[in-house]
């Protein structure tokens, strides 16, 4: 039987994979934000020994155009390729796919009421890659297997948080009923605070982070409350993103226990990091 | 709502803005980055950019560029072609130059 | 006030368009199907009087391949080409949209918790063009404006006919709450009885078509708890898309007025043509 | 559930037929009808098609299509290309000739 055995919260910042590429790493500007990642890195190998990974990002006009715009998107291919945003692709493998699981997960949601468009062909952007190499190796190969779920934050009108958390348990329902052994981890991505446009550019606020942090943790339905509207008010624009979160999180056990937790915010994003195990 | 200094990208926006983002969608591949740079007015022509979208380019003018329908993700495409970073666009959207914008920051150096 | 003022149920087959361009109207072969249409052309132009049609259709691998299939797909554009699909475009004008609408339409199915798609560019193929100018006049230019809803009923899992209807009725919230005047047809499109693949290419009942176009009227919360496999055992694989209907007739009230009815089964499709309007 | 004669396009088939549609897909461009008219194999090589559904489109054997993971409308898109109606490839696919075919139906005329 399939099962949800872990959830991860985790920033996605193109900035990031640049670092990560050029091996910052240790640099005095990056070691707070890659340090966070090492022991979560090392447990997901030790300890949760994951089959798959759902990775819930966003996709930036990068795989999708505004002529096309799917709410939630997910990936049901044998392999995901490194998507060209403009400034060339980042020097990773392709991410293999797990198309049985994926087909399995598409039939339940569609069945459960949930719209998704189902997507054979997609390369991937920073939305999914930022986090995969500090979570997993890639060296020769990725030791996991990804499921990408994309979900559409860019062109307004953007899916409730209720809709996400929503989303998250449907696809605890969908991985509980599929019928081979497998190990699943919930990846949401984004956020934390951060405003890409306007006069408002570079706007963050650490204390909407660290609220989100400990509520995504203790009080996801209170967060399903927060509209869009206030998010872009506390957080940013472009923070509303982290309703993605709420995907994650609905794919965990009503109680969870916080196993792992950092944050950084040296620029323009609230970048936090959270792992979750259900209590 | 209205949040000041931020453009919501909904369908009107996305509309008014279409010709420029789709031509900035097309510099992900190497091929169109070449063209772009090789005759920059013409590539933005052949997209039909307005006028007004046409010199806010060329002018490099950022927030002018968001204001008429720009999605920021798609600045950032335009952005890596012609060689100007995305916190440099930032930093003039919101009336600074980069140095200004910066000194604003917790660890500049994470750039 | 936006106002659901019809519904209309109609087939939709490529032959028809193709009879219709070389003028075909009035041969024995194509007499009994066009016929059915006039009095309800007419009726539309005379009485309903429609501002706008939203037009629920699958696409047939036109405007999407395989490598992303929305299971909901919601024109938001300002007009719609008519499609080349593989044997040249029909000889139409292009379809004008609703954009305004569109926009109204998808940010209230979307806070409906309606998973769409939005799309601002997309050609129109024979699902949506086969009843349409046999319901609107195209001389010299459309006298009506189009929504395009197109419902994946290609690559399984398809949506529930449950949910279709549901989305029916969230359409109707939707219009219902626009704030300009504007009168709203919604057309389902699609089967009824066909199959178009495999030893069984050509399967059709008549007995099916009759019993859904009867229950379509005075039972559609029945005709929902028919699966999909139900619905392609009785009627043909293709036939499927009869969930179609169920959108249409999810806008309508609880209890309509059947005014039109047409039937024409000539060769591999049993071609249903109804109009209703709230009782 | 498995009803005979009838092969439901799903994931794991379209997954199967993936080159085979892309490649009927791409002919709904003139330019790509008369590339394909040009040279047939080399068109259905550039797309990826295993060898036996080469065979079978070569073969024009519909059945084998379908069950190689086809969809019936990428059928009718390659149809048109090559001049074989849908009904011609739907009564090949019951086993039948197409006057077979016909004979079966209501009102032969309305094709
Ligand atoms: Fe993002
Ligand atoms: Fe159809």
């Amino acid at each position: 039987m399939g099962k949800i055995v872990a959830g991860i919260g985790s920033s996605h910042v193109p900035g990031v994979g640049r670092a990560y590429d050029l091996g910052r790493q240790e640099t005095p500007a990056w070691k707070p934000l890659f340090d966070g990642y090492v022991p979560v890195k090392r447990w997901l190998e030790d300890e949760v020994k994951a089959d798959v990974a759902i990775v819930v990002y966003n996709d930036h006009g990068t795989a999708f155009f505004f002529d096309r715009v799917p709410t939630f998107a997910l990936g049901t291919g044998e392999v995901y390729p490194v998507a060209d945003e403009g400034w060339g692709p980042r020097p990773l493998p392709p991410i293999p796919g797990a198309p049985e699981l994926s087909a399995h997960i598409a039939e339940s949601l569609v069945a459960d009421e949930f719209d998704i468009t189902m997507c054979y062909d997609m390369p991937v952007d920073h939305g999914l890659l930022t986090p995969l190499p500090l979570l997993w190796s890639h060296v020769p190969d990725w030791n996991i297997k990804v499921i990408p779920l994309a979900v559409n934050v860019l062109l307004h009108p953007l899916p409730t948080g209720l809709r996400c958390f929503k989303l998250g348990q449907a696809i605890r329902r969908a991985v509980e009923s599929y019928p081979e052994d497998t190990r699943v981890v919930v990846v949401g991505t984004g956020g934390l605070s951060h405003q890409l446009n306007g006069e408002r550019f570079g706007f963050l606020s650490p204390e909407f982070d660290k609220e989100w942090l400990d509520r995504i943790v203790s009080d996801p339905e209170g967060l399903t409350k927060l509209s869009h509207d206030e998010l872009m008010l506390r957080a940013g624009a472009e923070a509303v993103e982290v309703i993605m979160w709420l995907i994650m999180r609905g794919a965990m056990a009503p109680e969870v226990v916080e196993l792992h937790r950092n944050y950084y915010a040296p620029l323009v994003t609230g970048m936090g990091l959270l792992s979750l195990i259900d209590a | 709502m209205e949040i000041p200094g931020t453009y919501v990208f909904d369908i009107p926006r996305a509309r008014q803005g279409y010709p420029f983002n789709k031509m900035a969608y097309s510099l992900q591949q190497p091929v169109n980055r070449e063209a772009y740079l090789k005759d920059e007015r013409g590539y933005l022509e052949s997209f039909g950019l307005s006028e007004s979208q046409i010199t806010a380019v060329l002018e490099r003018d950022w927030l002018r560029l968001i204001k008429e329908g720009a999605n920021s993700y798609m600045l950032m495409k335009l952005g890596a072609t012609i060689g100007v970073g995305h916190y440099h666009q930032g930093a003039q959207e919101r009336g600074e130059t980069y140095e200004e914008f910066l000194a604003t920051r917790t660890n500049p150096g994470a750039t």
